[in-house]
């Protein structure tokens, strides 16, 4: 499915939702069921820097595809993450670099992705595009 | 709770009267700034409006009358704190640029290579770095007092940290994570009876208990207007004058010089020695308006309202029994430090942010507390005099449904 | 005069309708501080009501929405004077808080022993002290570029100051005294052209001209708040990316480390590096909103009516024989510093204060230039957008006066 | 005459001057006529020092009287040094260590004189008093 169709899937997932109470708990279920980072990344060379929380990163190249898992020690966070490998998973580094992330405004993320916030969201994010870089210059080699 | 007006007085903070996400604003993050009473908000508009102009420097009516509410605040601080004269408070930036001061300038002047500073384990990184600088400069070392398991200072291995090389020691009066009140008094006897100076962490204490530096008899004491009451962009730095006499300065700039040529520059007297440049005169004067609207309160009532609350939210919060709580001294301000069991205090804070409760989650700038008690961060909620009972209940009801989110 | 909305600019600055001493005020004493327009001093007051938390590190709605507000400042500043990226805006407490971290940053990593620093004579004492403390630190020295009889920068001699020790150019952009402004462009180039870097002191230049300072390829560019229309306490340091990297940190403290460990601290990325402690948040987010209140009229029209209101004074102050004018560039900025022959300027300004005319008397913390002319001080007036010819009027009639008193 | 009954002139002789313009010409004449200061006094180590003006200032005990003399560069402040003097000079270190000086308020010199102002008045006003304790120990000797 394209990074678009999977945003249209999140925002209207989201849309079903009632208030903050039920959007914080589907993340919360989210984040339970992010399947493990395989321990073997969950060490500081993974760690992604933030104040708050701390989120570890791994990318892997499959057959020209990007494979996420992250994880993280507070579970909202793990639950944002869940949401972003869900959209970035299974795309070419070009389609994740190309792609705007229109959902994350939509379903009410906007304040957890600020760049002025100091949990490691956006630092995430940055860290999954640069992963696509990294991977888009190897393949161009 | 006793007879203090705590209705009238949260009259005259204006952005407590708030509604965030449709509940009414519950500001529990006092630890890391504090709200501002009229009083204080209409002297800077006031200052704005009909006052402003650059301070002794220029001749002319409005220039000489700022300059008069520039060192009458000075004063003002004086006789909060109860410093012997007014030449001894000295306007900086914050807590955090007034212990840069004392830490370069007595870096320069006193330390050499195995000298040695006494911190504490539950030292505010502002307290922290400006010391490791200079040491790194100088070739110095910092020996650390250790926290006991209720986050009090460890004072017996405080007596045995000092040699013939201990040149300082800085500490907390208050600690920001666990509120623990320090014996401050007897850790300047003690230092004293060393030969060692002693310079107080202020920031989180002044503004809870009545504060006399005399009485107290340390050598530098320092605060953050901006966490008492205050403007931001301000802070006290208050010294021993034979001490601040003795000092060279630290920014060089306007006013703090006597003399300049370029082959030699000699400086001006106290205060105005340690005061470089065009100083936070409105920030200042803001300052000295909310320490005068304190007083018209009374530092001993805030502190016993303060306590009732305390007392009433450790009641509250030990009945939740998912809640380790860190710092349970007997000797504390109304500042908790917690950690739900199994959920993330930053899990923590964005929900019951959501709930109007604000806190504040993370490692609260100290770090090595952190590493002490084997954790990365708790939630803290600091508690002030504006602060009702009413609140705390609502930051227990918070905390369950967090407890029931996440259960 | 042209089609500059004065009326409504004055309404803008609500102290400027004011009485002193019976008289309207006119206010020209800008070079000191300058007044506020009410677009600043509404943010303030709103921030203090409504908005206040504390930035960076707590959780809640006030201090997210705070925080926006305080980055959004920094890009507000980087917008203003051209720079790359919006971590190149570093919020000190001034420019002499500015110049004092680029002085003790440089003086750390760049120099040693025999290493020189080229000053120019006519540099405020902020633009000196904090260079001479650096080179006593270090050992280096300072070369001065000498002052012509116009009050302009002898560029031919200051081609001449570089050597290989040369590690630093740091000159003022617009001479407080003279008025002068500087051919900084050409200055940076020569200076580049020896591999040396530049910091440009724009504390009485930003407020009078658009500044761009990818154009003028400085390394550092300095200005004060309080000096633009903005509050006090809040200051600006831009630099070049790589320049800032490499630099070490000034001040210690919360928000510019990354890890804190008493063994060893990391410290935290640009622009935060630079930023030890609770910055002046209010400060800087008020400064963003006298920016925009500039921006608004366009810096450029700021600039043509300011010279035509320069051209008019130096028309009417020349037709007084008995003043003796000091900087008579032809590029200069309406700053007029004089001497009335036989009477001292202190004398001058206690007696047109009384008029209602407010100005600054005395060195104006430029004493070497002040040693250059062989002169103890001097009046100065300094212009700006709110004043009106009809204030220079006054200004005249005022000095016109005194001749007949001192007579 | 007693340091009171000359402050009483003083006072009598501004309440017959109109406003400002009145008064700092009557200062300016005082300044003027003040008697020179002894040129071997004026320099840096009778100099106090004050931002704005400077004020060279000496005192000398004869028959346990102070004798003062100053001068200045700006001739208003050297106005209200004729006036300090005429109130100080001819009495003892001890009843200038005593005078209360009510006429500076009394004639509207209070913002010469305040602690602020960085004009060297008030330090003109402490040495005056500095030179009197001295010569007081002086004599106690
Ligand atoms: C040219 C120049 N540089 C630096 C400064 C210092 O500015 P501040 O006192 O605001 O730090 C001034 C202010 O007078 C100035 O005119
Ligand atoms: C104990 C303590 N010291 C120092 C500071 C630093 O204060 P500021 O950031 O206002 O400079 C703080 C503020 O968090 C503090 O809590």
């Amino acid at each position: 499915m394209p990074i678009s169709d999977i945003q249209k899937e999140i925002i209207e997932e989201f849309a079903s939702l009632g208030e903050w109470m039920e959007r914080y708990n589907y993340l919360i279920d989210l984040g339970k069921n992010l399947p493990m980072i395989d321990q073997a990344y969950r060490n500081d060379e993974y760690l992604i820097r933030g104040c708050q929380s701390r989120v570890w990163l791994n990318a892997e190249l499959r057959d020209g595809i990007v494979h996420y898992t992250a994880d993280s020690d507070a579970i909202i966070t793990k639950g944002i993450a869940a949401l972003m490998i869900r959209v970035f998973t299974g795309h070419t580094p070009a389609e994740i670099l190309a792609a705007d992330l229109s959902f994350i405004d939509a379903i009410g993320l906007k304040e957890h992705l600020s760049p002025t916030r100091s949990n490691g969201m956006v630092s995430m994010l940055n860290q999954m595009r640069y992963y696509a870089m990294a991977y888009q210059a190897k393949q161009q080699n | 709770m006793s007879d203090f007006p705590i209705e009238q007085i949260r009259k005259d903070f204006p952005i407590l009267d708030q509604i965030v996400y449709g509940k009414p604003l519950a500001y529990l993050d006092n630890g890391a700034t504090t709200q501002k009473p009229l009083r204080m908000i209409e002297a800077i508009n006031k200052i704005h409006r009909e006052q402003n102009a650059s301070i002794h420097r220029s001749v002319n009516f409005l220039s000489e009358n700022m300059t008069t509410l520039y060192e009458e605040a000075r004063t003002t601080v004086q006789k909060f704190i109860g410093a012997p004269k007014s030449s001894q408070i000295i306007f900086t930036s914050g807590a955090t640029g007034s212990i840069n001061l004392v830490a370069f300038s007595v870096g320069e002047s006193m330390l050499k290579a195995g000298d040695e500073i006494i911190l504490s384990t539950m030292e505010h990184h502002s307290n922290i770095v400006p010391w490791q600088m200079a040491c790194e400069r100088k070739g110095a070392s910092l020996k650390i007092i250790p926290v006991t398991d209720e986050g009090e200072l460890d004072m017996e291995a405080y007596g045995n940290l000092f040699s013939d090389r201990t040149r300082m020691v800085s500490v907390t009066h208050v600690s920001n994570v666990l509120g623990t009140i320090n014996p401050v008094k007897e850790i300047v006897r003690i230092a004293h009876s060393h030969g060692v100076q002693v310079l107080l962490d202020g920031a989180q204490a002044v503004q809870h208990e009545p504060v006399n530096v005399v009485d107290l008899d340390c050598d530098f004491y320092v605060f953050s207007g901006h966490k008492i009451y205050g403007p931001t962009g301000i802070g006290v730095l208050y010294g021993k004058e034979e001490l601040l006499e003795k000092l060279p300065p630290y920014q060089g700039g306007g006013d703090m010089i006597d003399q300049v040529t370029f082959e030699k520059t000699t400086y001006n007297q106290l205060p105005f020695k340690f005061e470089a440049g065009t100083t936070n005169f409105i920030g200042a004067i803001g300052l000295a308006e909310s320490l005068n609207y304190l007083s018209s309160i009374g530092l001993d009532k805030i502190q016993r309202y303060e306590q009732e609350l305390r007392d009433y939210a450790t009641l509250k919060l030990s009945a939740i029994p998912q809640l380790k709580m860190y710092g349970t001294s007997a000797d504390k301000a109304a500042v908790f430090s917690f950690i739900l069991s199994n959920v993330h205090p930053y899990d923590t804070g964005l929900i019951i942010d959501k709930m109007g409760v604000a806190v504040r989650t993370g490692t609260h700038c100290a770090m090595p507390l952190m590493q002490r008690f084997g954790i990365h961060g708790t939630v803290r909620a600091s508690f002030c005099f504006y602060n009702t009972t009413d609140e705390v209940d609502r930051l227990c009801d918070a905390l369950n449904t967090v407890l029931d989110l996440m259960g």
